[in-house]
């Protein structure tokens, strides 16, 4: 018997309702009870996920062995012609389950967590009210039975990103960032809205599931089609996954990441950690059956965006010296890492090893990122700075964050038994199938990873200790409980036979450990570990020795590789200085002073004529006669024509 | 003769008896019995022209040289009422010390010239025709010199009376050449001998620009503006939409009859003079700073807007110009009334004067601003549908490039009324026009020009009315 | 007396009723007058809905003809359908909010509500005219009144500003007399009796060459008053010079006239001329789209950004228009009316800002959400819905317009579409850059600290419209659904001629 | 009837004359003298009247009367003419047509 998941519906409008009460309303309640209001909610929210995770996966999600596309509900929202609608609506399946409780759950731990970190924030109500927002357009895009639908939740969680990176409105720093934040993703999104409208206008539908129809012949015949050198098929994926690059922050659209960290920290590990972050990555896997079946060179071009940006973040988070940049960094580098899974997998069975991998590594990277961030926040509560220069001995101070952070870390660096291990591991041993640049590429990145995640680890919590201003204490219960919750989460969740639930298919198979890929990883990571535990874990280690040695690498990776002064100058210098602003001159200038021009002619025609009228008697007498005369003939002209 | 015939001419001759009764009346008047005798003459004027609206006898008499028809009976109503207009906005100016022993020259002058637009719209040959003319124009000359003290006055009379003979003189040789080349002076009997040789061709121009310079088409204008400016204003009033109403009539009346025949000549003219008249006038109005002189040659490019609706030669197009000739005379009688107020009052004529003007009189302000409106042609005031009507009429014909020059025009007046708008409404001044009480009867005057500009447009059966007696080539 | 006339009386009579009251009660009496308005056209509104849901599938409802002039066959003839029904509901919304904002007016207050109530009569009168000619006339009758108000109760150079609006825009509407003309000495190419009904004239086909002559005086005649490039200057200077009210009503409302009249006068009545110069217009609309959005960046003044965006927004009318399909059409529409209540509800709060800073230069702000939350966040929602943020109204129509627009399968179209979709990017970046720095950061001068917050009238105006612009944007299908099936008998017989 | 004289003659007369009296209002100063011009010019047209009656349409009157008329209301226009001219020289101690010029432009 099916299970009835049209309840489902009532996840995401309970958020919408609590955004609304407490966002209309939230001025006139008490501060603490906007915030409970909204925690309750996300925790109702997250049973019902839980709830439905549980009926779907173990009760009667499947049919004949296969898990079933389940559209718990469809309403028309916007009709364009009788073919083709908006629809909202819920779509279930073992992804949006998965992708449900990961939100859920990281949600529900940020909003826990934010009552001590929030605690006497002006504003507090608003942040929660944002935080609903958020989770309601997150949840909103991930039961997406649509692509506009996914596209209108999409632009949300984009807007709900841009105020909570503003909460602090009065920053200057902040303010820049959530308005680069917010145009460049939008930049991206242009992309995306291309995409779906080419798409749309070939097959005559935004649903996925009719997208996804194996003899979708209208796919055909756009896959057949060609258009500068590739097939329009081609081109609209490629812009689709734009949309993709910008929100996952793949390079070149990566660059507003990094200043996302001006917002709160529970901000930084909900949305631009665990959950909004990884939006391209659901987006590409939510259309893998299109990549991977039909325009297999637009998943190498998601390969190979990812296989570079997980390096070259990888390489800039080395460097970095504020610990939020430096997991932001590092996200970036894991989300590259999903991306690389995806692009080397292919459909059905084992082919799509990569497929499964990157939810995995998507589902852990949400718990161990989410803790890391989230144990961020603690250490700049105790602190109150970003700087590791600040830090350092902290492991005195802290000992729960001191415990989570570490269990984090090993999680993130992929040492078993912790869960990044496992789903590093499949990553990585789909990319050995695949190719094996991308292997080494993700080997290497693997122990990068290692080393800058325990250079912060080292710096902040051993190496020299400091006498700080305020002494540093542990953070209040409720930030606690997140950190704990989380941290048992990472530890665990890698034991989760993934492939039996998340496949490309939707046909669970079995998935091994690959031991050649996993003794390699390990080691890799171990080495990554050990170097930065002899340059940081005692004050006055090796590291100042490795900046001298190598100047403009170090240079070169602390600067972001420029990247951001490259937009800069195109931007401002460009298109502002050079477009914007001539334009400007030009509208003033050429098109409203020919307006003016035409005015200012007649004056002066007016004025050119005035002696016409030149009060003489005579001439009056002549200019009749003379008139007259001129008409006479023009007449006799125009009569003997 | 049968009284059935003094019917036919009941007009004329009623208003050749009050003319009568007037100058005898003044040899019993007093000094002091001057205002009393100056309502009189206002009120048998008012009798004349509601006798006007009684249902008259159509017909020919003196052997086709007098006609009355519907349609001339309509003129001659539209015209009637313009006069009864300028002489209600006039008392306040007649009444003014320096006239008092004139004003009633002002009433015979200005009936006078009447008599003479009457008869030449009744004209059935050339003769009458020219009699008409000159017994409304000699008049005139006398009426614009009326301020004999002023030199501005004498030199509009000096102007007017010689470039008035010399036009007549065009306009006569042009009657003789028709003459000579028909063998008639009768419009019946002309109308079958023209067949557009070399003779009636130049005719038909000489006699086209010797009543151009009647209606101040371009280039036969440039006498308006200084005898505009030099005349009394509620002469000027009456130069502007009596004097020059009379001359449309006519000129249509003809050139739809007599010149039937010489179409291919006549409508080329006319097509020039149109564009010349309208461009020239916009662009000598748009610099003017005197508001009489700016009236005038606001009348001009006017006029040349009225040529629109004659050059398509239909029925519907005569109905637009008269009708566009109605609107006009209360539209432009709306303004010259309140100019002629202001001026009496206080002297001020210049458009800067007017700064501030609606915060001292802002009904006065209202009525000028709404003349303005319907003179630019602005909805929703009479002015809109004379305008509209005129340029359907010319497009109806095919004509859209000179629509589309109309139109274009239409933009540059519009700047210049806005600009007395805006100095009324918009611009602070320091001492405005303090505010001014009229008379009554201006008054009057002015809101029967504003109930006409309001109404005329709205209530459709006016048009109706006039193309039900209008005809077509 | 019929029911559509009565949106005409209504205001009428409130001009009237407010020449007779005290100078201190005027504002009271346009508020009851547009609020009864607005109840009208929501009763309106239902009736529309009986009669379509009863089965009434005439094209147009409310039909009231009545001959008026006989010899050139004018009619006062009025009637809705979908398209002119939801442009009423925006007319009303915007003036009753527009009262509102103006609530403050000191200087000669009667006269102000009197003139801004004229020009809300010609826009309601324009809207329910299906006769060429009455709708002419209104469309007159809606723009002289700017003129005078924002000569007189404008700001800056408001001499200059108002002449050239008025100017500019009456002669747009020269041409497109002569445009009118041709229409209607064209109706009957068979010889039968002449007519200015344009539904009656959308039956036929006026003869190509005619078209060909018409089509761009018409379109060209209503694009100046849509802000079609290049003939969009007036619109800078006029709404940065115009108050409150005027450039709420004059922006929101009185704009769309040109994309009603582009859409339903010049490409219906002559289909054929439209294919025929459609790419030329095309290309101006890209370009007033996309150069409009970029010539906003660079402005400092509010009202200036505004009035560029419009040019910017309005571009993406004029190009829907020319998209000749009946998505792109509705989307047209639909963006006429979000454009409507986004750009009222902008000049609404610039007008209050302005009002409380005595400065429109954003550098010259900063930090203004601290002092004035509500009318901060109304900035913000305003900013969003004008970028195109999903759940408000701006959404709903530029995605009508895209889908609309990448049905036609032609390259040049196509790559003009996509330039125009990447000016809601640009739109992101002007927006959030004048919120931005008006907004947020600290408050840069210490004057502003003691400003206070939004009183009870600004709260109607702004939640008013901030209540359509998230009603439409939540739930567009019944007000897409309804325009779309108001195009529904036009567009058939679009395609056939 | 004059031997040898034809109606030509006498319109190329008339205009001759016509336009020497156009000639004269345009060229000369004295406003006298101008009005004698206007004399001039509408005596060409009587000229033409009386040529046409007498040579064209013999057996009506119509030429001649219009003449008589003519030069009935050319005796009226110099009564008023003159009456205005003595003003002009009252105002301005001379009647120099160049220096009624006040009004202009």
């Amino acid at each position: 018997m099916q299970t009835n998941f049209s309840y489902t519906i009532w996840i995401p409008l309970v958020l919408l309702a609590s955004f609304l009460v407490v966002g209309l309303f939230g001025d006139k309640l008490r501060p603490r009870l906007s915030g409970l209001i909204s925690t309750v909610v996300i925790l109702f929210g997250a049973v019902l996920s839980y709830w439905t995770a549980f009926q779907y996966f173990l009760v009667n999600g499947k049919a004949d062995g296969v898990y079933q596309t389940i559209v718990a509900a469809d309403y028309e929202w916007l009709r364009f012609y009788d073919t083709l609608a908006i629809k909202m609506g819920v779509l279930l399946d073992p992804i949006s389950i998965m992708m449900l409780v990961v939100v859920t759950t990281i949600s529900s731990m940020v909003h826990i967590y934010s009552f001590g970190y929030m605690k006497g924030e002006k504003g507090f109500e608003r942040f929660y009210a944002f935080l609903s927002l958020f989770s309601f357009s997150m949840i909103g895009l991930v039961i997406a039975t649509n692509l506009f639908q996914m596209y209108i939740f999409w632009e949300l969680v984009g807007v709900s990103s841009f105020l909570l990176i503003g909460f602090y409105y009065e920053k200057p720093s902040a303010v820049a960032a959530s308005k680069k934040a917010f145009i460049v993703t939008r930049f991206a999104d242009f992309g995306f809205l291309v995409g779906i409208l080419l798409l749309s206008y070939f097959t005559k539908t935004f649903d996925f599931q009719e997208l996804m129809q194996p003899d979708n012949a209208a796919i055909a015949e756009m896959a057949g089609l060609s258009f500068m050198g590739m097939s329009v098929l081609t081109l609209a994926l490629v812009l689709i996954f734009m949309g993709g690059a910008g929100k996952s922050a793949m390079f070149p659209l990566h660059i507003w990441l990094p200043d996302a960290m001006e917002g709160p920290t529970p901000v930084s590990a909900l949305i631009h950690a665990a959950t909004m972050v990884v939006a391209g990555v659901y987006l590409v896997a939510r259309l893998f059956g299109l990549y991977a079946l039909h325009a297999p060179d637009a998943l190498s071009v998601v390969a190979a965006v990812g296989a570079f940006t997980s390096l070259f973040a990888a390489v800039i988070a080395l460097t970095q010296t504020d610990i939020k940049r430096v997991l932001a960094f590092s996200t970036m580098s894991q989300i590259g890492y999903m991306m690389l899974a995806l692009g080397v997998s292919r459909y059905g069975g084992t082919e799509g090893l990569g497929y499964t991998a990157s939810m995995f590594h998507l589902f852990t990277h949400a718990m161990f990122k989410g803790l890391l961030f989230l144990g961020a926040g603690a250490i700049i509560h105790a602190v109150h700075s970003n700087e590791m220069t600040d830090m350092g001995g902290l492991r005195k101070y802290l000992p729960i964050t001191h415990v989570t952070f570490l269990i984090a870390a090993l999680a993130i660096s992929g040492i078993p038994p912790f869960s990044g291990f496992f789903s590093k591991d499949i990553i990585l041993s789909a990319a050995y199938e695949h190719h094996p640049v991308y292997f080494w590429t993700g080997w290497a990145v693997a122990g990068l990873t290692a080393f800058y995640m325990f250079r912060l680890y080292f710096s902040i919590f051993w190496g020299e200790n400091r006498e700080y201003e305020h002494k540093p204490h542990e953070a209040p219960f409720s930030m606690s409980f997140a950190l704990i919750f989380l941290g048992i989460m990472s530890a665990v969740v890698g034991f989760i036979p993934f492939s039996k639930y998340v496949s490309s298919d939707l046909m669970p198979y079995e998935t091994h450990l690959h031991m050649n890929v996993a003794v390699l990883s390990v080691v890799v990571a171990v080495i990554g570990i050990v170097v930065a535990a002899v340059m940081y874990m005692k004050p006055g280690g090796a590291a100042d020795k490795v900046v001298k040695a190598v100047p403009g690498l170090y240079k070169l990776s602390l600067h972001k590789f420029y990247i951001d002064e490259i937009y800069l100058f195109v931007t401002h210098k460009i298109i502002f200085n050079y477009i914007s602003r001539p334009i400007a001159w030009f509208d003033r200038n050429v098109v409203d002073g020919s307006m003016n021009g035409m005015a200012w002619v007649t004056n002066k025609v007016s004025n050119k004529i005035k002696g016409l009228q030149s009060g003489q008697l005579q001439q009056y007498a002549f200019v009749m006669i003379a008139g007259m005369v001129g008409l006479a003939l023009f007449v006799l002209y125009w009569a003997s024509r | 003769m049968e009284l059935s015939t003094f019917m036919i001419m009941r007009n004329e001759l009623t208003l050749i008896a009050v003319v009568l009764v007037l100058l005898i009346a003044e040899i019993f008047s007093t000094k002091k019995s001057q205002g009393a005798l100056l309502n009189f003459a206002t009120l048998l004027f008012a009798i004349y022209a509601a006798i006007g609206f009684l249902p008259g006898s159509e017909g020919e008499i003196f052997g086709g040289m007098y006609r009355s028809t519907p349609l001339i009976m309509v003129m001659k109503n539209v015209l009637n009422v313009g006069v009864l207009v300028v002489l209600l906005q006039s008392q306040g100016w007649l009444r003014k010390p320096e006239n008092e022993n004139r004003a009633l020259e002002f009433f015979l002058l200005t009936f006078s010239t009447l008599l003479g637009m009457d008869y030449m719209i009744s004209s059935g040959d050339f003769l009458m025709f020219y009699l008409g003319l000159e017994l409304a124009t000699l008049p005139i000359a006398a009426l614009a010199a009326y301020d004999v003290y002023r030199l501005k006055s004498t030199e509009a009379g000096i102007k007017f009376v010689l470039l008035a003979a010399l036009s007549s003189g065009i306009l006569l040789y042009g009657i003789s050449l028709i003459y000579g080349t028909t063998g008639s002076l009768y419009y019946d009997e002309v109308l079958g001998n023209l067949h557009m040789n070399v003779l009636q061709i130049v005719a038909t121009v000489f006699f086209i620009s010797g009543v151009a310079f009647k209606i101040s088409l371009v280039p036969f204008h440039l006498w308006t503006a200084d005898v505009y400016e030099g005349s009394p204003t509620n002469v000027a009033a009456y130069l502007s939409v009596v004097s020059k109403g009379a001359s449309v009539f006519v000129l249509v009346t003809l050139l739809f009859t007599v010149f039937k025949e010489m179409v291919l000549a006549w409508q080329p003219v006319i097509y020039v003079l149109a564009i010349l008249t309208m461009t020239i006038g916009n662009l000598f109005a748009l610099r003017q700073q005197n508001l009489q002189r700016f009236l005038a040659f606001s009348s001009i490019a006017q006029a040349g807007f009225i040529l629109l609706g004659m050059i398509s030669g239909t029925q519907y197009g005569m109905a637009t110009v008269i009708y566009f000739v109605l609107v006009y005379v209360f539209s432009n009688l709306g303004a010259f009334g309140v100019v002629a107020m202001v001026k009496n009052a206080t002297g001020k004529i210049n458009i800067d004067d007017y700064d501030g003007f609606y915060q001292t009189n802002p009904r006065l302000s209202l009525v000028m601003m709404l003349a303005l409106f319907s003179l630019a042609g602005i909805p929703p005031v009479a002015g809109f549908f004379g305008k509209f009507f005129l340029f359907a009429a010319a497009a109806g014909e095919g004509h859209y490039w000179l629509v589309l020059i109309a139109v274009l025009n239409t933009i540059i007046s519009l700047y210049y009324y806005l600009l007395v708008v805006k100095a009324m409404f918009i611009n602070r001044s320091e001492n405005p026009i303090q505010a001014i009480k009229g008379d009554g009867l201006a008054r009057i005057g002015l809101v029967i020009s504003v109930l006409g500009i309001l109404l005329i447009g709205f209530y459709s059966p006016v048009f109706d009315w006039v193309q039900a007696v209008s005809f077509g080539l | 007396m019929d029911r559509l006339s009565l949106l005409i009386w209504v205001p009428a009579i409130t001009m009237i009723a407010m020449t007779l009251v005290d100078k201190s009660k005027v504002k009271w009496v346009s508020a009851i007058g547009a609020g009864v308005q607005l109840i009208q056209s929501v009763f309106l509104l239902f009736a529309f809905f009986g009669l379509r849901n009863g089965g009434d599938t005439s094209e147009m409802l409310f039909v009231k003809d009545i001959t008026w002039y006989k010899s050139l066959n004018i009619h006062y003839t009025v009637g809705i359908d979908g398209v002119s029904m939801s442009l009423i509901l925006l007319t009303s919304v915007v003036v009753f909010a527009g009262v509102f904002a103006s609530w403050e007016m000191k200087d000669r207050v009667k006269e102000f509500f009197i003139t801004l109530f004229m020009l809300a009569t010609g826009v309601f009168g324009f809207f329910i005219s299906t006769d060429l000619f009455t709708m002419f006339l209104f469309y007159e009758l809606a723009v002289i009144p700017m003129y005078l108000l924002i000569g007189i109760w404008g700001t800056g150079p408001k001499e200059y500003s108002a002449m050239k609006l008025t100017l500019m825009l009456m002669g747009a509407s020269a041409f497109l007399l002569v445009g009118i003309l041709g229409i209607y000495f064209n109706s009957s190419p068979d010889g039968g009796p002449l007519t200015f009904n344009f539904v009656e004239i959308s039956k036929i086909t006026i003869p190509e060459s005619a078209q060909m002559f018409f089509f761009p005086l018409t379109f060209v005649g209503f694009g100046v008053l849509a802000a079609l490039y290049p003939f969009h200057t007036w619109s800078p200077d006029g709404h940065a010079s115009a108050p409150t009210a005027v450039s709420m009503l004059h922006a929101g409302v009185l704009m769309k006239l040109g994309g009603y009249g582009a859409l339903r006068i010049a490409v219906m009545l002559m289909p054929a001329a439209a294919h025929y110069y459609a790419p030329v217009f095309i290309i101006l609309a890209t370009i007033g789209a996309v150069y409009g959005a970029l010539g906003a960046i660079w402005q400092k003044d509010l009202k200036y950004i505004n009035a560029y965006s419009s040019v910017s927004h309005l571009g993406f009318i004029i190009f829907a228009v020319l998209m000749f399909n009946q998505v792109a059409f509705e989307g047209a529409v639909l963006q006429m009316i979000s454009h409507g209540f986004i750009t009222a509800l902008f000049f609404a709060l610039i007008g209050m800002i302005y009002s409380r800073t005595h400065t429109r230069n954003i550098n010259e702000m900063g930090g203004l959400m601290k002092v004035m939350p509500v009318l901060g966040v109304g900035y913000f929602i305003a900013g969003f819905a004008s970028l195109g943020l999903p759940g408000f109204s701006a959404f709903v129509a530029e995605m009508t317009i895209f889908v609309g627009a990448f049905q036609n399968n032609d390259v040049f179209v196509r790559t003009a579409t996509i330039l125009v979709v990447s000016s809601i990017v640009i739109t992101a970046v002007y927006v959030l850059r004048a919120a931005g720095t008006m907004l947020y950061g600290p408050i840069k001068n210490k004057e502003f600290e003691g400003l206070s917050d939004a009183r009870w009238y600004d709260k109607v105006a702004v939640f008013v419209l901030i209540a359509v612009i998230a009603g439409m944007g939540m739930f567009p299908n019944w007000l897409a659904g309804m325009i779309y099936d108001g195009l529904g008998p036009m567009f058939e017989r679009f395609v056939m001629n | 009837m004059i031997e040898g004289i034809g109606v030509t003659d006498f319109i190329v007369v008339a205009t001759i004359m016509f336009f020497v009296g156009v000639y004269g209002f345009i060229v000369r100063k004295n406003l006298i003298t101008i009005l004698m011009s206007v004399e001039l010019i509408l005596n060409s047209v009587n000229i033409n009247f009386v040529a046409f009656n007498k040579y064209l349409y013999p057996d009506l009157l119509q030429g001649y009367m219009i003449s008589l008329f003519v030069i009935g209301i050319a005796a009226a226009e110099a009564a008023v003419a003159i009456a205005i001219i003595l003003n002009v020289y009252r105002k301005l101690q001379g009647i120099d047509v160049e220096h009624v010029d006040t009004m202009k432009y």
